[in-house]
């Protein structure tokens, strides 16, 4: 079987209908199932994302219908990108949650379950070229984001879930109507095909759809007055679902931001460009202020992954090929970074009343390792060279400054000043104190430890040589940007619908 | 040249093990730099599209040079200042990483490693602060806000820069400084000073200094006011002469006349608050804080006597801050404390401690023959003899702290190893020798700088060539200023030295056979008794008429204003977020919201 | 060779004479205030008989190392000021005064004076009484409050003459008249900051010989309060020769040389005879007041004429 | 206060939502000639009958054209039972009794609904059999036959579902969908492909592999609904 | 004359549904307390929502588009068939809006068994 694209979704799905069933066989096929399947997607990975940098995008038409009738997954430099990051993240959380719950228990069946099916939405979302498809997987998302959420059987959970349903439901139902409003003018679903469409639609009606989506997506990129459930759904997940959100939902929510804007629509001089960087600063702004109040730990790293989505729009904003470029490196390390604390930061925070901060202290002598990596982490985050975070955030500064946009650079910078207090205030304290009496640390699982290990291997290797990563995302960034190309591809020779001719403008 | 940093960087991981290492690794390295000087290839790197250059110049010698001897030795003090502590693999890890980045600082070609290099040594040097964990992480928390300001007002500089000349390199801007437009000019010129100030403690962005130092572990807290803050002046130093001097002189007249009055500003505070201390670390601290200012103010003069002698200075601090610091260190790892109004009478237990530090107090007070005075002569000289009436103002403020650092001077060694003999520290012994040799050897250092300052003239000058300046003469040991005026220091050494060893001599001879030695216990007391037990050493609130001779310009720290700063952005943060109300329903009303007035003024705003 | 006698032998004759002629105005002032305040007083040589007698004793005890070398630093201190200070003009009847001046300059001196009292500070550290601690506290204090004055005075005299040498001042002056009138300001700040110089009272509180047992050297005795007091008559007296050079353009003869000094050393002498003692704040507060307006206004009267 | 504040809202909503629908005219045809489309559905009306062979053109999207996102809905009803499952599960505390609190319900309802019972069970499978051929299809069919069961969960209190069975199905069902599509990528080189014959037109047997996969869909829509309802109604107080 | 006129009442109708339908709904999950009746709102909104989409797809006088009898041909006859498209996706999107609401439902039966409550402006415990 040649490798295709298809098989991100196909043989995670497969396998998530034949867990049921293999529990009761026997449990531990259970834990064992999904790291096989993302070994395979991981490979399948490595596969085409080579085989994409030597051709170019891949077009995987489905049921045998070329676009713009059927379904069609497009694997360009972008998408492939953020695809093998998914599937490499979600191996990660795969290896820390192996020993995450007794598998005698009923909810690690489901866990699991829920898991994979979060990877194969999210991947599936990032891959898809149909506008409805794409509103198919974000449910998916939603759905196993919500039973994660609640996964913790505690009053806490429950109410982070509703929330974020709640939300998520909106979402969902805004980017329905968008979608209805859309079909009503262009008639087809196919996103390369719409994009080529989208110069008939009326202005009016264009501003209509185009706030709808916006509105649909900002949620799921937790854009600022949107990403009211963001902190809660993150702080109150298992730990494991909080790195996926982190690494995979909101990617996915970001890159729908992104393709929409970017493709559809189409960013320069559109207007879309600076409301990106005005909701991405207020994001950003919001974010990082709130997060520099909390007590909580968890919760603060969720509110500083927010104020990183924020950091990300106000670059996929400005639009030029050296933001997009820092961009997608912010999302890349975001998702390494983030990772990396959420998995050592609940492990801290493991035993504490609430998880709260200030019974840290002097955790750095009795947990070492762990307080060694949330430390590492944490310097990633603020940007600190020589760490991973360092490169994305000068590249957008850099193209910010480019753009002449001075006052953004001071933004991004005194809100850099807020989030490395309240993340030296947490390393502070590690170091300091002793610890609370009769505070019990937990002892890290080995799958634990070596996911942790790889992130913060990836952090120092990236942060030492970025040339390992700037080329992929390089050819990410030219993919997003260059419009034509994704029409050109994903719809192929065969478009009876439209005159070639007007497809590249 | 890269050979020192890679020599670091295949040790960085070692120190885990042991300080010995550590000391290993500094002292190989510096090896390493003294043999390969000559060498003066550029080591290149390339980062996606910009490549980064390592070099060595003539100016980054000077401080490279610097950094190198000096760490080395304070590296040999650390053995056994940290011996028997915890967490040594810490603490030497950030240790060497912190020297390693100075010297990346130095070899740096390029603002982007400049600048790499200068956050590596922040943050290690920031969880060396937090080593100690003193004082539930406010001053590391606020050493880090302050070298994030400075960082990041360096950054922005950097790729502001860049957007204009597209390159990364220093001497690229150098250049195409003049080019830029008034606005653009004042931008990158307050940024950069920004970023440096705050490493160089310059006043309104000094409140991080005084802890930090005083709370690191000694041995690092010599490096970190020796050589760190140092890294400020070295940037500092690349800013105003070579940049600014070639821009028109209207434009940047201003930058060097506020950092100037800062800095001397600086010097005044500082010195005050270094005099009312009571703890030995905290005194130090702030007198290092008083010194920088001295050397930003040479610095910003910006003529070639006072570059000359801030750069010297800048060598010379690094020196006898050192010795200082690692006496201190010395003594509170033997005694246990550096609480001067308890200790006292240290001197007979440890002899050469006080040598070294006694040398260096008086360096510091820039008494001659010592190495000291000839800095602060060519910066006084410098201010006398600039054209710029508020330069001679300024003189005022540097002489009011050089006058008032003889108190802490003479507070500290009063304070440490003078005074009365208590019970309480007659356990305490000489530091052991790997302690006592790196400060002795850097006094003797500071002796023989006093006698012929001219082997750091040499480099410096060197160095100031390849600034900008041109001509740069020195002599030996013989000072000069523009007027012609000249002081020969031979002279000065010889003169001070023959008649002190006369006097010693005629002294020790006359009484030495005849005294002998009592405890200072046994004092005149005016005719009263004391206890036995009793403690009379005048030590407690030492300047106090002095305190309240100051205190009117001493009642508001700018600590103060800085808490009240920070608590008002707090509140104003804790009520933005009661945005978040935790009510899911008002979350639904936000997006709603949101989504009408997208509707609203979409088609204004998407065109 | 012969230049190194000659100055081996200047440097003798100078400190020979600096030591007595200290000395004699030391006796003179004790007479002076003693009439003042209407006692009889000591007679003019009684400094002499109290130096040689201190020689001739024996110390008992001792109480460490700095101790030895405090009395040395001091002595180092006065006499090298006196060796870098034009004792007589360049061209005088007596060459040998000249000595080292033209190795100095000003800020060299004013550095070098305060060597000094630094080290006799530490020297006095060691012994532990605590009277000589608070007046080692005073005095320092004290120093930080008449430094100001006198370093503007003595800079602002430098930035009219455009020179720092001291013997560059003096060039000066032959040509333009004395300084004393040239930078009128600039003489009343040096008036104004010698009453703290001197240490005479209102300025005396760092020895308030009744409060403080005469403070610093409360616990010196023998040789070694000789050598202080030795050190003490050769720095008031090289104190003076530096300001008669700066301010009037020195002296070509001894005669001129004593009637100049002891002019200038009556001003603290006579004021401090009949003034109280000031508080160590109110010193410094009153040093920092009006002298230091007078300095500024004589420097911005050299920068602008 | 907030009453005014949404009012005001929806009235804006309302608006917009005016603007852009009166420039859509109601029952225009937007689709274009069948022989020239402009909209896929167009494309759909004709290449269905004669390449699919499948009477309800809906069926041959959601099942072949669009089949990929039916696909996904599968997943999207199979994560809700899962979710369900595991949101509401509670660890069982030893000697804990649930006690249900329904009543039973009326003679007449369980006389009448274990007549029907079967009845619905059966019209379900055929509106997934025929679903394509009539309106309806796998996703009726399955909620045809869970409102049967749901009639029987509330007339019989003490009416429960095997979960195992129903796991089975789920998966099986879940399985059979993946398989075949899966298949397709290995015969016809796309995934989903239809690889089977396709029959004549309105023949129960055409359409290749549609009516398999929405047979698939049925089970396991009915399936995961019933568990869904059967896990919502198992609650219990304590 | 007549035609137009129904079709016109028809678009009334329906569209006037539709959004009415999406108002109600927004109107309860915005103001009603109960998390249940929130539930409900959002089913109004997608049943409104599912309504346009119909309503777009349909044709004046179109038929349901399935080839009822054999060999039936489409443009021939005359009659037209509505569009597939949205009736297709209007099914996938009821069936994930049926997921949501399971999931939203299972949720409020935890909350009001933590909260003994199912009033949402009391179920705050996470906030800031």
């Amino acid at each position: 079987m040649v490798v295709s694209p298809v098989h991100f979704i196909a043989v995670p799905l497969l396998a998530a209908f034949l867990m049921p069933i293999l529990a009761k066989v026997n449990k531990n096929l259970l834990r064992i199932v999904p790291g096989i399947v993302l070994t395979y997607l991981g490979y399948v990975s490595v596969v085409l994302m080579n085989r994409v940098a030597t051709e170019g995008t891949i077009i995987e038409v489905l049921a045998g219908w070329s676009a713009p009738w059927g379904i069609n997954l497009v694997y360009t430099p972008f998408t492939g990108f953020l695809a093998t990051l998914m599937i490499a993240m979600s191996f990660l959380i795969w290896l820390y949650s192996f020993k995450f719950k007794k598998v005698d228990d009923e909810p690690a069946l489901k866990y699991f379950i829920l898991q994979l099916m979060l990877t194969t939405g999210s991947v599936g979302l990032v891959l898809t070229g149909d506008i409805f498809n794409f509103f198919v997987f974000m449910e998916i998302i939603a759905l196993s984001s919500y039973a994660l959420t609640a996964f913790y059987r505690d009053r806490n959970g429950a109410e982070a879930a509703f929330k974020y349903l709640l939300i998520g439901a909106f979402a969902s139902t805004l980017f329905l109507l968008a979608i209805v409003l859309l079909y009503s003018q262009v008639g087809t679903l196919n996103m390369a095909e719409i994009s080529v469409r989208m110069h008939d639609v009326p202005t009016s009606m264009k501003v209509s759809i185009l706030v709808l989506f916006l509105v649909g997506i900002g949620i799921e990129a937790e854009m600022f007055p949107l990403n009211g459930w963001a902190p809660d759904a993150y702080s109150q997940a298992p730990s494991p679902v909080g790195v996926a959100f982190a690494a995979l939902v909101v990617k996915a929510g970001v890159y729908g931001l992104v393709r929409i804007t970017y493709t559809l629509f189409g960013i320069e001089g559109s207007g879309i460009g600076p409301f990106l960087i005005i909701m991405g600063g207020i994001t950003l702004v919001m974010a990082e202020i709130t997060a520099l109040k909390q007590t909580s730990l968890k919760r603060m790293l969720a509110y500083s992954s927010i104020g990183q989505m924020g950091f990300v729009l106000i670059a996929f904003g400005i639009g030029t090929h050296e933001a997009v470029f820092g961009a997608i490196f912010l999302m890349f390390n975001h998702a390494i970074i983030k990772g990396l604390l959420f998995m050592s930061g609940s492990y801290l925070v493991y035993n504490t009343p609430n998880k709260e901060i200030k019974y840290l202290s002097g955790y750095g002598m009795k947990m070492p390792v762990i307080s060694l990596f949330f430390s590492l982490g944490a310097l990633a985050i603020v940007g600190l060279p020589p760490f991973a975070g360092f490169w994305s955030k000068l590249y957008i500064l850099l193209a910010a400054a480019d753009g002449a946009l001075y006052g953004l650079i001071a933004l991004i910078l005194v809100v850099s000043i807020i989030e490395i207090v309240y993340y030296f205030r947490v390393v502070g304290r590690l170091y300091f104190g002793k610890p609370a009496e009769g505070s019990i640390m937990r002892k890290p699982t080995v799958g634990g430890m070596i996911a942790m290990s790889i992130l913060a291997i990836a952090i120092l290797v990236v942060g030492f040589y970025p040339d390992i990563i700037t080329g992929y995302i390089d050819a990410a960034a030219s993919s997003i940007l260059n419009t034509d190309e994704y029409i050109k591809n994903a719809l192929g020779a065969v478009n009876e619908l439209t005159p070639v001719e007007n497809i590249i403008q | 040249m890269g050979g020192a940093i890679l020599a670091y960087l295949a040790k960085r991981i070692t120190p885990m093990l042991s300080s010995i290492v550590s000391f290993l690794a500094i002292s190989s390295a510096a090896v390493v730099f003294f043999t390969m000087t000559s060498s003066t290839d550029v080591v290149t790197v390339s980062v996606r599209n910009f490549t980064l250059q390592f070099g060595l110049n003539a100016y980054s010698w000077v401080f490279a040079a610097m950094v190198m001897g000096i760490s080395a030795l304070v590296s040999l003090y650390n053995i056994a200042y940290m011996s028997g502590k915890d967490r040594l693999g810490y603490f030497n890890l950030n240790f060497t990483l912190a020297i390693m980045s100075m010297m990346g600082i130095v070899f740096a070609n390029d603002w982007i490693s400049f600048f790499i290099f200068w956050e590596i040594m922040t943050w290690s040097s920031f969880l060396i602060v937090v080593y100690n964990g003193i004082d539930e992480g406010k001053i590391g928390t606020k050493y880090m806000i302050f070298s994030a300001v400075g960082g990041y007002a360096m950054l922005m500089a950097i790729v502001i820069t860049n957007s204009q000349i597209d390159s990364f390199l220093i001497a690229d801007l150098i250049n195409a400084y003049p080019t830029f437009g008034h606005g653009m000019q004042a931008m990158i010129g307050i940024l950069f000073l920004i970023g440096f100030s705050v490493k160089a403690a310059v006043m309104p962005l000094h409140v991080w200094a005084p802890r930090a130092y005083s709370d690191s572990p000694m041995s690092f807290t010599a490096i970190f006011s020796g050589l760190l803050s140092k890294m400020g002046i070295f940037g500092m130093a690349i800013m105003f002469i070579s940049v600014f001097s070639k821009a028109s002189i209207g434009d940047t007249f201003i930058y060097s006349q506020v950092i100037a009055w800062l800095g001397g500003v600086t010097a005044v505070m500082a010195t005050f608050y270094a005099v009312i201390q009571k703890d030995a670390k905290r005194l130090l601290a702030y007198s290092s804080i008083a010194q920088l200012g001295y050397i930003v103010t040479g610095l910003a003069i910006g003529t070639k006597l006072s570059v000359m002698s801030a750069l010297f200075l800048a060598v010379i601090h690094a020196l006898y801050k050192g010795i200082l610091f690692m006496a201190v260190g010395a003594v509170e790892r033997q005694a246990g404390s550096t609480n001067l109004e308890q200790l006292g009478a240290l001197i007979r237990k440890m002899p050469w401690t006080f040598f070294s530090a006694l040398i260096a107090a008086i360096a510091l007070a820039g008494i001659p023959p010592l190495g000291g005075f000839v800095g602060k002569w060519m910066l006084y000289e410098s201010m006398i003899t600039s054209t710029n009436p508020s330069h001679l103002f300024l003189v005022i403020l540097i002489f009011l702290s050089s006058t008032a650092a003889f108190l802490y001077v003479y507070r500290l060694l009063f304070g440490l190893f003078l005074g009365q003999e208590e019970p309480e520290w007659d356990h305490v012994k000489e530091a052991p020798a790997p302690m006592v040799i790196p400060m002795v050897l850097m006094a003797l250092t500071l002796i023989l700088l006093g006698y012929a300052p001219g082997l750091l003239f040499e480099p410096i000058a060197n160095g100031m060539e390849f600034l900008g300046f041109e001509n740069v003469g020195w002599q030996m040991s013989s000072l000069s200023n523009i007027w012609g005026d000249t002081v020969d220091m031979q002279y000065v050494w010889g003169s001070v030295v023959t008649l002190f060893v006369l006097g010693a001599i005629f002294i020790t001879i006359k009484n030495r056979k005849s005294t002998r030695y009592v405890t200072t216990k046994d004092i005149h007391t005016s005719g009263e008794i004391p206890e036995a037990h009793e403690n009379l050493t005048y030590a407690v609130d030492f300047y106090k008429p002095f305190e309240r001779a100051i205190e009117p310009v001493m009642r508001k720290t700018m600590d103060f204003y800085y808490n009240h700063f920070g608590n008002g952005l707090e509140s104003l943060f804790g009520f933005v977020r009661k945005i978040y109300t935790g009510n899911g329903q008002t979350y639904a009303m936000y997006v709603v919201i949101f989504l009408v007035i997208l509707l609203l003024i979409g088609e204004q705003i998407f065109k | 060779m012969e230049d190194i006698l000659k100055l081996l032998g200047g440097a003798a004759a100078t400190m020979l004479l600096a030591f007595v002629v200290g000395a004699t105005y030391g006796g003179l002032v004790r007479k002076i205030i003693a009439r003042t305040q209407n006692r009889v007083g000591p007679p003019w040589y009684q400094n002499f008989v109290d130096i040689s007698k201190l020689y001739m004793k024996d110390t008992a005890v001792h109480h460490g190392v700095m101790q030895h070398i405090g009395p040395a630093f001091a002595i180092t201190a006065s006499v090298t000021v006196l060796m870098f200070v034009p004792v007589l003009r360049e061209g005088g009847w007596f060459p040998w005064f000249e000595n080292l001046n033209f190795k100095g300059d000003i800020i060299f001196l004013i550095y070098m004076m305060v060597f000094g009292s630094l080290g006799m500070a530490l020297g006095i550290g060691q012994t532990g009484n605590p009277n000589a601690s608070i007046g080692v506290s005073r005095g320092l204090s004290m120093m930080v409050g008449y430094e100001i004055p006198f370093v503007l005075s003595l800079v602002s005299v430098m930035v009219q003459t455009h020179t720092t040498s001291i013997t560059g001042l003096m060039e000066w002056q032959t040509q333009n008249g004395w300084l004393m009138f040239e930078a009128p300001f600039a003489f009343i700040t040096m008036l104004l900051a010698i009453l703290g110089m001197f240490h005479y009272a209102p300025f005396d509180i760092a020895h308030a010989p009744s409060e403080i047992a005469s403070g610093p050297p409360s616990e010196f005795g023998g040789k070694y309060l000789a050598m202080m007091m030795t050190s003490g008559s050769i720095f008031a007296f090289a104190k003076l020769v530096f300001l008669v050079d700066v301010f009037m353009n020195g002296a070509s003869n001894l005669v001129m040389l004593v009637v100049k000094t002891l002019l200038l050393y009556m001003v603290p002498v006579l004021y401090g005879a009949v003034s109280p003692r000031y508080r160590t704040e109110q010193a410094i507060r009153y040093l920092w007041g009006w002298p230091v307006f007078f300095g500024i206004i004589a420097l911005i009267y050299s920068i602008y004429i | 206060m907030r009453k005014l504040l949404v009012l005001f809202l929806l009235a804006v909503i309302a608006f917009s939502l005016y603007k852009p629908l009166s420039t859509i005219e109601f029952g225009a045809d937007r689709m274009g000639s069948i022989e020239n489309p402009t909209t896929v559905g167009a494309y759909y009306l004709s290449k269905t009958p004669s390449e699919l062979s499948v009477a309800n053109v809906i069926t041959a999207i959601v099942v072949n054209y669009r089949g990929f996102d039916t696909l996904g809905e599968v997943s999207v009803l199979f994560l809700a039972a899962t979710g369900l499952g595991s949101i509401l599960y509670r660890r069982r505390k030893e000697g804990e009794h649930s006690i249900s609190i329904s009543k039973p319900s009326s003679q007449l309802l369980q006389a009448g609904s274990k007549l029907i019972y079967p009845a619905i069970l059966v019209l379900g499978a055929y509106v997934f059999i025929h679903g394509h051929l009539t309106p309806g299809g796998g996703f009726q069919g399955g909620a045809i036959i869970a409102t049967g069961i749901l009639l029987m969960m509330m007339s019989y209190k003490d009416f429960h579902l095997n979960h195992t069975v129903l796991t089975w199905i789920e998966s099986l069902a879940g399985i059979t969908f993946a398989t075949i599509g899966i298949a397709g990528l290995i015969v016809g080189k796309t995934f989903l492909e239809n690889f089977m014959p396709i029959g004549t037109l309105n023949d129960l047997f055409s359409g290749g592999i549609i009516p398999i996969i929405y047979i698939a869909v049925g089970f396991k829509v009915a399936a995961e609904l019933a568990g869904v309802l059967d896990t919502l109604l198992s609650i219990k107080e304590k | 004359m007549e035609n137009i006129d129904f079709n016109q009442i028809l678009s009334i109708a329906i569209y006037g549904s539709a959004v009415g339908l999406i108002l109600i709904g927004l109107y309860a999950v915005l103001m009603k307390k109960h998390l249940t009746k929130i539930i409900i709102g959002l089913s109004i909104i997608d049943a409104g929502i599912h309504l346009l989409f119909i309503a777009i797809g349909y044709i004046s006088n179109g038929t349901s588009p399935i080839f009822s009898e054999k060999g039936i041909s489409l443009v021939s006859e005359g009659t037209k068939m509505v569009d597939p498209v949205p009736q297709a996706l209007v099914l996938t999107a009821i069936v994930i809006g049926f997921g949501v609401t399971a999931v939203a439902l299972s949720l409020v039966i935890r909350l009001y068994r933590h909260h003994q409550t199912a009033r949402i402006d009391q179920i705050k415990t996470l906030k800031w």
